[in-house]
């Protein structure tokens, strides 16, 4: 076993040998070897993080015909850095009546609900935090997290458009966690497993293959956890100023910021792990773990760059539609589709590969078909009922 | 390792702790944190005795799961009720509410 | 398919035709006669594949189509239903496919399709026309919808009683037509003589009806089935004919024949039942039709005729059927000479020829009788439908004029319409020289001329006069018909402005007229057509009975006879009427004969009145009110009597005082001083529960276990 | 002491110390927030009793939601940010005398019972107790009925809790 097929643990066994060495109880060796794991984990995710913020701007200008940053550094790379210490530096202002204490524990509670996500990732096949036998359903935990702290966020900045965007979001991630936790159960139901290293091995074709509709679902309630465009009401700045996080300065608000955006990558992996084979790639992550982890990323970056597409494309939905196309449309047909699928997943159990394949993309097809179909004769006749009650008025004018 | 009773007391204390709530809190939302403070010590005690028992006869975890159900649609009725107390009463006071006195 | 299967179809699309309207089609006009036509179109289309099926079987009456379902359990054995077609009922189908398609069209015309609603017409009422761009045209039947679906239904029952293999079934199909018959006799239910003439109806078929019940329900005891096959095998039929019954010393067949008969004389409006079917004539026409040529009063001929076999066994039976039919040739006959109204002519017209048919079954003519039936049912179908024309061209005279005292249905009013109504009138002609007899062209000769030759030649001397004076009656009237309706002048302003009916109602009578002239031909006896042409009628339908009837043999009296009433009622009417200008003038308005012999009277003073005076005087006034009445309201005293002293003696100082008074103070007592517990507060309840659990389980926990 | 011990010691206190925060706190905003540290802390002492589908359930069903709930009602119910008044009723000495009571006599009872200081086994190897519970879950022989009358019931209460709190004087807007 060499640093280059499992450089995790040999990295962890020399520590731990090196710890025990100075004489250290065994125990407790292990426990500092582990915090160690987590910190360093942290660290290169913060790096990351810090890398986003220039990837963000870098594109968002690129979608609007700009250049984005690029004084600072080659490319502007250096720009991320000169905004932290510009944040840093800021005052850091508390309001007046808030409550100190949850005020100052939400942005932290926000960026542990991204960071401890990444306790579950499997980065390479034997490199991840954990191998948790319930990882899917952390997901959804985590995310369980992250609203807490905007709720905290929204009540403790004591003002009304902070409490106000808390609810709206609030509101949104708890309702859009149901088609998402819905649909996570399609990679459970193929895979058998919740385990997230054994629905990644079970994918030796793409999940996304046969169940795209359910991978459009995960996405669309991801981008509505995640709080982002068309889904950003929290922060809608026309009618909310800017949120939950209107009171916040500095590297507070920057942890929020931070918090979003590794977020939204966060997102861009599972969604690559669930629906996109994770690290694998033409078996090339049999190769090196380091090449896994280069793959896992390149494939996050990608489910992040259609997180930033659809951001940067659409409007803003109104928050009565949002959750009326959350109740109306998207939880049932996670509903249907999960019903579907299992239905599928059962009849096909002992039928070729191809025709599991083709059963499965023609289940998900007919079942948006019909939804869509449903949803379309419900909006017409939504309009001629609007329409038709319109008439009367005319004419008694 | 952990002795059965260290778990049994913890489940007690809590639901010592969530009763007093339930008897001595005012604010009828208070009074419903205490019963699910109750209701996490009956958890804790059926999941222990999952795993100290059979870990093969699931009705522990079972039943803790169903004890879920049962909170969720608990709270949200009783949520509800509070909520419709406040609307019609002006008050969450659960002492307030006592129309039902001779 | 099937030729079982297909037969089993066939009562279906009017069934579905007549829930499908009621259901869902009621308010469309359009889709309502769209459905209905089509029924009929259908059923009519499987009856005529049927009855091509039957013609290319050798022995069909030894091998019918038969097929049967079990249906009723009863007790250890089924009860079965099913379908049959022998040569009977594959003739019967026949005509009755034809006349019901035919009168379905008709009625598209007949109830002004495509008009426009009325201005004042009310549901209930005939149409009474509509005025558009200052004229007044007919306007379409309010209730248009409606009667395809009574007509469906009650085509429905009558495929159901043609194809069914058993008694029962055929009951049911003659039952579901008396409802209808009802129902379209009062169709117009705003006339109060269309409500009466509905309930008369319905009542007086219902007397044989229940006879008819009696007779099935005898028969079944007596075989224990009531499958035409079972009942009709030899062995079955001579233990029937050996059975006595005590009854007036008629045998068990005889008993049943002659219950079944007097059902047929309820339908068929046999004298002495035939009150009611004068009286349909207030239904719309195509029911008069439907009544009196398709369906309901040939069903009663067809009953007997199927029944013959049993019928036959008992001659005192034979006799009364004999007797009857021919006595209600005449009867009818002798009324209808002095009928003004077009379609009361008819009515009892048609009477006289149903107590033809009856006649000839009861001297065993049984062929005859059947022919008379078939061709009897195109013309007289054919005359209704012509005179519902003529009364429809009528009222658009009528509705020309303004004038509505005159009365369309009056021949006297009438006049001239040949040339008015030129396909009504050749149409109409056809049908009265059938219906009387007119020589060798007519079918209605045919027919008629084996009735009289079978009477002669089995010496039947009676029957033979009486009916050849009726059948010299009937062409007298027809002709008085004809001419006063059609020859000569106009005699009023509305006669002058009749006109054409539609196609709708023109095509029917050209079909129609096409069957009254040509399905004479297929009975032609072998004297007539030489021997050329085998008379296939006789072969075809003779082979039902298990004694093969031989062909006449050629005898000049019974020719002669017809030859002469025919020719010789027809001369007389027509010059007897030929200058008639009104009623007055028409010497043949006897009181009598216009009164229908009094029989209206007669029954409502045998029957009516004394069943009035027995509801209203007998029970409603001295049993009810006073015997019955009389005894509650001695109860009525005596109760409150009783009740006061357990009151005052009991209930009050007792029961009241000191259990009620009693424990309601206890209670008080106890609720007062339990009251400071109950402070409403859920928290103090809980406490107060909790310690009390606490200190019961404590106690529990030291006594039980310690 | 073991590991394990000293870990089910911290989180033992952790948990009943927030409980105990949750019933006295008077901001009723922090007693829901105390709550949620509660849950936190039951839902480890799940994980210490490798129920891991039950931990993390716990995560989802009481903080992600039940305790959002809280929180979504607390803040409905008031008039203004602060709890004013006493938080506790005239008789809450009756009710730690209760609380009390009922603690002395559980551990009385519990004391004697013979599986009181039982220790666990291992978990055999390969324990997949996912698998197990769903089968336990919906299977016929074992617990598919009290699950669909659980659903029955969160319908129920789905459907009492949208009627009773709803404010017909409100009406709906979008009519």
């Amino acid at each position: 076993m060499s640093f280059w097929n499992d450089p995790l643990k040999v990295a962890a066994d020399w520590l731990e040998g090196v710890f025990t060495g100075w004489g250290m109880n065994a125990d407790a060796a292990h426990v500092l070897v582990a915090f160690l794991g987590v910190f360093l984990l942290i660290a290169i995710l913060m790096v990351i993080d810090i890398f986003l913020v220039w990837v963000e701007r870098k594109v968002v200008a690129r979608f609007q015909d700009r250049l984005g940053p690029n004084r600072v550094g080659p490319f502007g790379l250096i720009q991320p850095f000169a905004d932290i210490i510009k944040l840093i530096i800021k005052e850091d202002t508390t309001p007046g009546n808030a409550d100190k204490v949850v005020y100052n524990l939400a942005p932290i509670l926000s960026m542990m609900s991204v960071l401890i996500l990444w306790a579950v990732v499997p980065l390479a096949p034997v490199m991840l935090g954990t191998d948790l036998n319930v990882g899917a359903l952390f997901l959804i935990a985590a995310g369980a997290i992250g609203t807490l702290s905007i709720i905290m966020a929204g009540w403790a900045s004591n003002n009304k458009f902070a409490l106000i965007g808390g609810f709206r979001q609030v509101a949104v991630m708890v309702s859009f966690e149901i088609p998402m936790l819905t649909v996570l159960m399609i990679p459970v139901i193929f895979a058998e497993s919740m385990n997230m290293n054994a629905i990644i091995a079970a994918q030796s074709t793409w999940y996304f293959l046969i169940s795209p509709l359910g991978a459009l679902i995960f996405l669309v309630a991801a981008i509505a956890e995640l709080g982002r465009a068309p889904f950003d009401l929290a922060e809608g700045e026309s009618e909310l100023v800017s949120g939950f996080n209107i009171e916040y300065s500095g590297m507070k608000f920057g942890m929020f910021y931070a918090g979003e955006l590794l977020h939204a990558f966060t997102f861009g992996g599972f969604w690559a792990i669930l629906f996109f084979g994770g690290y694998r790639f033409l078996g090339l992550e049999q190769v090196s773990p380091f090449l896994a982890i280069l793959i896992l990323i390149i494939k996050a970056m990608l489910g992040y760059w259609v997180i930033m597409w659809v951001k940067y494309t659409m409007m803003r939905i109104r928050i009565d539609q949002m959750l009326a196309f959350n109740w109306k449309f998207l939880t049932p047909l996670a509903f249907a589709l999960l019903l579907v699928t299992a239905l599928m997943n059962a009849l096909l159990a002992s039928a070729p590969a191809w025709l599991y394949t083709l059963g499965m993309i023609l289940a998900n097809i007919v079942t948006g078909w019909i939804a869509i179909e449903i949803a379309r004769s419900a909006t017409r006749s939504e309009r001629e009922h609007i329409e038709g009650g319109k008439k009367p008025a005319e004419a008694h004018h | 390792m952990v002795p059965h009773s260290w778990y049994l007391i913890l489940a007690a204390a809590l639901f010592s702790v969530g009763m007093f709530g339930v008897l001595a809190r005012r604010n009828a939302v208070a009074i419903l944190l205490g019963v699910e403070l109750m209701l996490n010590a009956v958890n804790i005690n059926l999941v222990s005795f999952w795993r100290y028992s059979d870990v093969f006869s699931m009705s522990g975890q079972v039943f803790s799961i169903i004890v879920f159900a049962v909170t969720a649609a608990e709270v949200s009725v009783g949520l509800a009720l509070v909520i419709s107390m406040y609307r019609r009463r002006n008050t969450v006071i659960a002492n307030d509410v006592d129309m039902l006195k001779f | 398919m099937t030729t079982e299967l297909l037969i089993w179809l066939i009562p279906l699309p009017p069934a579905l035709a007549f829930f499908l309207i009621v259901l869902f089609t009621n308010r469309s006009k359009m889709l309502s006669h769209t459905l209905g036509v089509g029924a009929a179109f259908l059923s009519w289309l499987g009856g005529m594949v049927i009855f091509a099926r039957a013609l290319g079987v050798e022995h069909l009456a030894e091998h019918p189509f038969e097929s049967a379902v079990n249906w009723l359990a009863t007790g250890d054995s089924y009860l079965k239903i099913g379908v049959l077609l022998d040569p009977l009922s594959a003739t019967t189908l026949f005509f009755v496919a034809w006349t019901i398609f035919m009168i379905f069209l008709y009625s598209v015309g007949y109830h002004n399709f495509g008009q426009p609603e009325g201005d004042h017409d009310h549901a209930g009422l005939p149409p009474h026309g509509a005025t558009v761009h200052g004229h007044t045209v007919p306007s379409v039947e309010p209730m248009y919808s409606r009667f395809f679906a009574f007509l469906a239904l009650f085509a429905f029952g009558m495929y159901v009683l043609v194809v069914s293999d058993n008694v029962l079934t055929m009951f049911v199909g003659w039952e579901i037509m008396g409802l209808c018959s009802y129902l379209l006799i009062g169709f117009w239910y705003g006339k109060e003589s269309a409500r009466n003439a509905a309930i008369k109806a319905f009542m007086t078929t219902r007397v044989g009806d229940v006879f008819m019940l009696l007779g099935i329900a005898f028969l079944y005891s007596v075989t224990g089935s009531l499958s035409f096959k079972d009942i009709f095998r030899e062995e079955v039929l001579h233990a029937l004919a050996s059975v006595p019954t005590g009854i007036l010393g008629l045998s068990a067949a005889g008993l049943i024949g002659l219950l079944l008969f007097i059902g047929t004389i309820g339908k068929s409006a046999q004298f002495p039942l035939h009150v009611w079917l004068p009286d349909a004539m207030e239904g719309p026409t195509p029911v008069s039709a439907m009544i009196h040529a398709a369906t309901m009063v040939s069903a009663g001929v067809y009953a007997v005729i199927r029944m013959f076999p049993i019928i036959s066994l008992d001659e005192k039976t034979m006799t009364f059927v004999a007797f009857i039919g021919a006595f209600t040739a005449l009867f009818a006959a002798t009324i209808a000479v002095a009928q003004n109204d077009i379609k009361r002519v008819l009515a009892y017209s048609t009477i006289s020829q149903l107590g033809f048919m009856i006649a000839a079954l009861g001297i065993h003519a049984y062929v005859a009788a059947t022919f008379h039936l078939v061709t009897h049912a195109f013309f007289k179908a054919l005359l209704f439908l012509g005179s519902g024309s003529v009364i429809h061209g009528m009222e658009h005279g009528v509705l020309h004029t303004g004038n509505h005292k005159v009365d369309p249905q009056d021949m006297f009013n009438m006049g001239g319409l040949r040339k008015k109504m030129p396909i009504t009138f050749w149409t109409f002609l056809v049908g009265g020289f059938a219906l009387s007899g007119f020589p060798v062209l007519t079918a209605g000769f045919w027919s008629k001329d084996e009735i009289l030759a079978d009477a002669w030649a089995h010496g039947h001397t009676i029957v033979f006069f009486t009916l050849a004076f009726a059948a010299f009656l009937t062409a007298f009237y027809t002709m008085r018909q004809i001419t006063l309706t059609f020859l000569g002048e106009a005699r009023t302003e509305e006669a002058k402005h009749a006109q054409e009916t539609p196609w709708t109602m023109t095509t029917p009578l050209v079909v129609l007229s096409v069957f009254a002239v040509g399905y004479g031909w297929v009975g032609m006896p072998h004297w007539a057509t030489g021997g050329l042409v085998p008379n296939w009628f006789h072969e075809f339908v003779g082979s039902m009975l298990h004694e093969h009837a031989e062909e006449l043999a050629f005898n000049i009296v019974p020719l002669a006879t017809s030859l002469f009433v025919a020719l010789g009622g027809l001369t007389l009417g027509y010059f007897a009427y030929r200058n008639v200008r009104s009623s007055a003038e028409d010497r043949l308005q006897i009181s009598v004969l216009k009164n229908k012999w009094y029989f209206d009277e007669l029954y409502n003073f045998l029957f009516i009145k004394p069943a009035i005076w027995f509801s209203e005087v007998f029970v409603s006034k001295w049993m009810d009110q006073g015997v019955i009445d009389g005894i509650l309201h001695l109860f009525g005293p005596a109760t409150g009597g009783v009740g006061g002293a357990i009151r005052n003696y009991i209930d009050l100082p007792v029961i009241n005082r000191f259990f009620g008074d009693g424990s309601a103070e206890v209670t008080w007592w106890f609720g007062k001083n339990l009251r400071p517990i109950q402070t409403g507060r859920i928290q103090q309840y809980l406490l107060l529960t909790l310690i009390v659990i606490f200190v019961i389980s404590g106690l529990l926990y030291f006594l039980l276990m310690a | 002491m073991t590991a394990q011990q000293i870990i089910f010691i911290l989180i033992a206190l952790f948990t009943l110390g927030s409980a105990v925060m949750v019933v006295t706190t008077r901001n009723l905003v922090h007693a829901a927030l105390w709550l949620v540290s509660t849950l936190f802390g039951v839902a480890a002492v799940y994980a210490l009793l490798n129920a891991n589908f039950i931990a993390v359930v716990q995560v989802v069903i009481y903080i992600g939601a039940i305790a959002i709930l809280f929180i979504f009602a607390v803040m409905l119910t008031r008039k203004d940010m602060r709890d004013a008044g006493p938080q506790i009723n005239k008789n809450w000495w009756a009710g730690v005398l209760v609380s009390l009571l009922v603690f002395g006599g559980l551990v009385y009872m519990l004391r004697e019972w013979s599986g009181f200081t039982k220790t666990a086994s291992e978990l055999p190897p390969g324990f997949d107790s996912i698998g197990l519970l769903g089968e336990a879950l919906v299977s016929p022989n074992a617990y598919v009925l009290p699950f669909e009358v659980a659903s029955v019931l969160l319908l129920a209460a789905l459907v009492g809790a949208v009627y009773v709190a709803f404010n017909p004087r409100a009406g709906n807007s979008d009519k």
